[in-house]
């Protein structure tokens, strides 16, 4: 496969993103890794210019041996039917900041409202960063990877003694564990 | 927790024979079990036969059907919504979640087992139970009434000290109820 | 009133616990007369924290969670986890284990639109066709316990595959499945999509337009109602939709009426492409091994994958480091934009009698939101 | 001593009749969604576990008054129209009475209702008395025009013009226009479908009943049998010649309420605004035009 269409995107691209590496993943999937300070502009300029009119999910993977956030913005266009995976990474603090793209595309309010639930990014200049989902939650952003929710939910919740003949036979013999 | 039948009068065991036909069901989708009540309470399996209809508020309904896993979040409003029901009331735990967490068991968000916050009257094995089971398990509640064994409601007066110690621990403090448990166990003399 | 207190709006709670709420979801309102001036969502009443959970456990253990993210329509979540899981280990599929697959995934529509067109319908009050659907929904089930073995989930499709072979005439048993269902359509049009009451209820209620739609990010059904012919199976086409033959059936109204009248066509395209699967199927294995499951490590790598679900476009974020764990999932559910801000939006203005009706209408799915 | 009789068992066979006609609409529905549905005196279990109840909630004194309040406005309507073998007092009130006091058992729900200070009961509240005022008017008119047409406004004597002239005098042969308002009017005021805006659980939660339970939704329940037997004695002694004997009576009962719930199966709900706009542009013209083709 030539991924002609892919290239050609990639081109327009390229001079003005100097700073961005390009990768065609497979057909329809273009990567773009990005500083994160150029992602403003990229947003900007996808949106206007070159018609991804669909944010189709934001992503956020937690690099905890890198101390860094990836964040992956996922646009799509529907006319040229191609996804861009454009990915930046911003470092991992207490409180991590980055800019919101939520005056640009509406469904990045509810994505940015997520993350920052679940893994504490703030994003400066949206309207609305209030709790969502987990209004009820005391403790820290849960899906950060030093939060381990098998040990919260075991010191957290009664559970069901449970303990079989066959279970602790089980054990003793070693089996039974991961 | 079950008294004995003997110790009832007649007119409970009539009342009991009456009010097993009629059990309301409160229409709160908990959990993910919620999907399998439709084809329970429509056509093919159409649980209206026995007199289990569904009603929209707790006021009005006998049963909650927690159907599945409870979130935090959720399970205050299932001890919320379980105090404005009107006695005897019936909590019918569904599908494996409620027993023990299920495949959630080690989810920080949803409680592990549900009769450590409300009293809970059967439990539904499996995930998800089918509608057959559902069915089963209304007709083992109706028995479980007639027989006058179904008093699991008392249980939540009796020991309320027990369940409220529980939920607080789960929500890290007390929360805004409106129902005063303790006087209206004096009111029902329980 | 003893104060002269001039009450002018009030807050009324829709949900968690009330028969207009699809799932466990809260509808915050606030009413100046019947008419809302402002619309919250709350969610996170069924937040299980799956990503966290699948963080912790082996690839092949995840299978059985994945379908619980949405509950009316569970295959689309174990296909995405498939191929991504597949994108990135880099692993062959059998060609009749695609279309297999294909097969399912339809089935699963139609059981799902079957469901959210009764919802509809009984949200205007007409309570029969609810009573029909999920009746006639329930015979797709039967298929799928024939098949997987599971009524509503069905753990069937592994990476390299799906589970199990047909079982013997099942074909015949689909087509006959098909037929049925095809026949009742017509009674459904009789019922509610051709009622005069229905009509008038559902035309021009929580209307959307292209520019709208588009730029709060609808999809699926919702947005096709709008006018875009945008289908994630003809768009960015996965297993063997490139091989069938389907329209992508469009409405421009993008009010509820519209909505309804979409997912409607839908279910004969549907239909079709079920009949045309059993008709072409080829015969051959359906799983290509995979390693041991329980040693099994993924190379490293990240895979987004999409698939049209009965609500929208469904997609994975997968990312692996090499490890028995997957790194990272994230799910985009296809009601994180039609179930809230889109919600919110098109609440406003409209009035308590049709709120129900406008979340029926665009088919939110709160587990899928909240996951 | 007959008469004491009758006032004590009257509202009991009114009760039964309508708890049997409830049951007997459940049954029907069921069939029509193609399900088996409940037994036919489910309606009678349900209210008994209903007053069999353990209830603690109380909304302050009016919240109770008004539930018997509306129980005792319905009974009390059941006594001055006339069924077979009692019409006592009908031949003391006439039409214009039994108008005045329809109103009670609204005016007493709303009152209780009110007290709750839950929005869904109170907008339910609003939307029961818009409905009464689009109901009533057309209602109202067919009690003129088939006033204006016998020469009198006691229903008893309606009744009796109608059975002595045999079908040929029944209000529904006379002035058809007049029967069709009523029957239209008659599914507003028994909440039927399409005109469920009051209680419409998908929208309000059932409305005025939200707060209620145990007992109190026991007397409501009670109260709805009755005032359908109530609403639908009217009609038949307007339009369908009222009936001498007990048999007459039920089968007309009968037959008028499957005609009800086999319109109600077929539509949905209107809207509120909708319902008052339907109810003033068919069947307020027709009754208009009713009253007027009498006059003239």
């Amino acid at each position: 496969m030539d991924y002609a269409k892919e290239n050609s995107i990639i081109e327009k691209m390229q001079p003005e993103f100097k700073d961005a590496s390009f990768r065609v993943v497979k057909e329809r999937r273009i990567e773009v890794k990005l500083p994160s300070e150029r992602l403003y502009d990229f947003a900007v300029r996808m949106q206007k210019r070159w018609n991804f009119l669909h944010l189709s999910a934001i992503s956020c993977v937690d690099w905890i041996e890198d101390g860094e956030f990836e964040l992956v913005y996922h646009f799509w266009n529907y006319d040229e039917k191609v996804l861009v995976m454009a990915k930046i990474r911003i470092p991992r603090e207490e409180t991590s900041h980055f800019d919101t793209l939520s005056n640009l595309w509406q469904p990045a309010k509810f994505f940015e409202r997520d993350i920052h639930e679940m893994f504490g990014i703030y994003f400066d200049g949206s309207e609305d960063m209030e709790r969502y989902i987990l209004t009820d939650w005391n403790g820290p952003p849960p899906m950060r990877k030093d939060f381990i929710t098998r040990e919260f939910a075991l010191n957290f919740y009664k559970y069901r003694e449970y303990e079989p003949q066959w279970l602790k036979d089980m054990m003793a013999a070693g089996e039974g564990n991961e | 927790m079950g008294e004995k039948m003997t110790q009832r009068s007649v007119w409970e065991k009539i009342a009991a024979k009456l009010s097993k036909r009629s059990l309301w069901m409160l229409h709160y989708c908990t959990g993910c079990g919620a999907i399998e009540l439709p084809p329970t309470m429509t056509a093919r399996f159409d649980m209206e036969r026995f007199g289990i209809g569904h009603m929209v508020t707790p006021r009005q309904a006998d049963i909650l059907l927690i159907t599945g896993y409870l979130s935090v979040k959720t399970l205050k409003r299932v001890v919320l919504t379980y105090e404005q029901m009107q006695s005897p009331k019936y909590v019918v735990g569904f599908g494996s979640c409620t027993i023990n967490g299920g495949m959630y068991w080690n989810s920080y968000s949803t409680m592990k087992k549900l009769d450590q916050y409300i009293p809970v009257e059967t439990y539904i094995a499996g995930c998800m139970p089918r509608p057959e089971a559902i069915i089963a398990s209304f007709n083992a509640l109706i028995d479980k009434i007639d027989r006058g064994e179904a008093n699991s409601w008392k249980d939540y007066y009796k020991n309320y000290d027990f369940y409220k110690e529980n939920q607080d621990r789960v929500f890290e403090g007390p929360i805004e109820t409106y129902n005063d448990i303790k006087a209206d166990a004096a009111l029902f003399k329980i | 009133m003893s104060k002269k207190e001039e009450v002018r709006d009030y807050e009324i709670f829709i949900g968690p616990n009330h028969p207009g709420i699809e799932g466990n979801f809260s509808l915050k309102l606030k009413l100046l007369g019947d008419k809302i001036i402002s619309a919250k969502t709350d969610a996170g009443y069924l937040h299980r924290g799956f990503e966290k959970l699948m963080e912790e456990r082996l690839f092949i253990q995840n299978i059985a969670i994945v379908c619980r993210i949405c509950v009316p329509d569970p295959d689309p979540n174990e296909n995405n986890y498939a191929r991504a899981i597949e994108e990135i280990a880099g692993i062959e599929v059998p060609e009749r284990a695609k279309w297999i697959r294909t097969l399912v995934l339809e089935l699963s529509r139609l059981a799902s639109h079957l469901f959210t067109i009764g919802g509809h319908a009984a949200t205007t009050g007409l309570y029969a066709l609810p009573n029909w659907t999920v009746a006639d929904r329930d015979r797709i089930l039967e298929l799928f316990e024939e098949l997987t073995g599971g009524r509503v989930y069905h753990i069937y499709q592994l990476p390299g595959g799906v589970r199990r072979d047909f079982p013997d005439g099942f074909g015949k048993r689909v087509l006959e499945v098909m037929d049925y269902i095809e026949s009742r359509l017509g009674d459904y049009d009789d019922l509610a999509i051709n009622n005069a009451l229905f009509i008038k209820r559902a035309t021009g209620i929580g209307v959307l337009t292209k520019e709208q739609a588009i730029s709060w990010g609808v999809t699926g059904p919702d947005l096709r109602a709008c006018g875009v012919a945008s289908d994630v199976r003809k768009d960015d086409p996965y297993e063997v939709y490139d091989k069938l033959d389907f329209e992508i059936p469009t409405q421009t109204e993008g009010d509820a009426y519209a909505r309804m009248i979409v997912r409607r066509r839908e279910m004969e395209q549907s239909i079709s492409i079920v009949r045309q699967i059993i008709d072409k199927i080829p015969s051959g294995p359906v799983w290509n091994k995979i390693p041991n499951p329980l040693k099994w490590k993924v190379p490293a790598g990240d895979a987004y994958v999409r698939t049209e679900s009965s609500k929208g476009e469904f997609a994975y974020y997968m990312v692996s480091d090499g490890g028995r764990k997957p790194y990272r999932v994230h799910v985009r559910g296809a009601s994180t934009t039609q179930g809230v801000h889109v919600l919110e939006n098109l609440l406003v203005g409209s009035r308590i009698e049709d709120a129900s009706q406008v979340m029926f209408s665009l088919d939110a799915c709160p587990p899928e939101v909240d996951r | 001593m007959n008469v004491v009789l009758w006032i004590i068992f009257l509202p009991i066979i009114a009760f039964v009749i309508g708890t049997f006609l409830l049951g007997y609409s459940r049954k029907f529905t069921a069939r029509v969604e193609r399900r088996y549905g409940p037994p036919i005196q489910q309606v009678f279990y349900d209210i008994f576990k209903l007053m069999n109840k353990k209830t603690n909630i109380s909304h302050g004194w009016m919240h109770d008054v008004a539930v018997l309040m509306l129980l005792g406005g319905t009974v009390l309507t059941l006594y001055f129209i006339p069924v077979p073998g009692f019409s006592y007092f009908a031949q003391y009130g006439d039409m214009l009475v039994i108008m005045y006091i329809l109103l009670i058992p609204s005016l007493g729900m709303a009152l209780g209702v009110g007290e709750t200070a839950n929005p869904n009961g109170s907008i339910g509240i609003a939307r029961a008395l818009t409905m009464l005022a689009a109901y009533d008017v057309p209602f109202v008119l067919t009690f003129i025009g088939m006033a204006m047409l016998n020469n009198t406004t006691s229903m008893y004597d309606l009744m009796v013009i109608q059975q002595a002239g045999g079908v040929a005098t029944w209000g529904i042969v006379t002035n058809p226009l007049l029967a069709v308002a009523a029957l239209i009017a008659l599914h507003g005021m028994l909440g039927k479908k399409p005109f469920e805006v009051v209680v419409a659980p998908h929208e309000i939660a059932t409305g005025p009943m939200v707060e209620m339970g145990g007992k109190y939704l026991g007397i409501m329940f009670i109260q709805h049998a009755i005032a359908e037997v109530v609403e639908m004695t009217i009609y038949i002694n307007l339009f369908l010649g009222g009936a001498l004997n007990w048999f007459e009576y039920i089968l007309k009962l009968f037959v008028l309420w499957t005609v009800m719930l086999g319109v109600g199966m077929v539509f949905g709900r209107f809207r509120t605004d909708d319902a008052v706009r339907f109810m003033w542009k068919i069947p307020l013209p027709l009754a208009i035009i009713g009253v007027l083709l009498i006059i003239f």
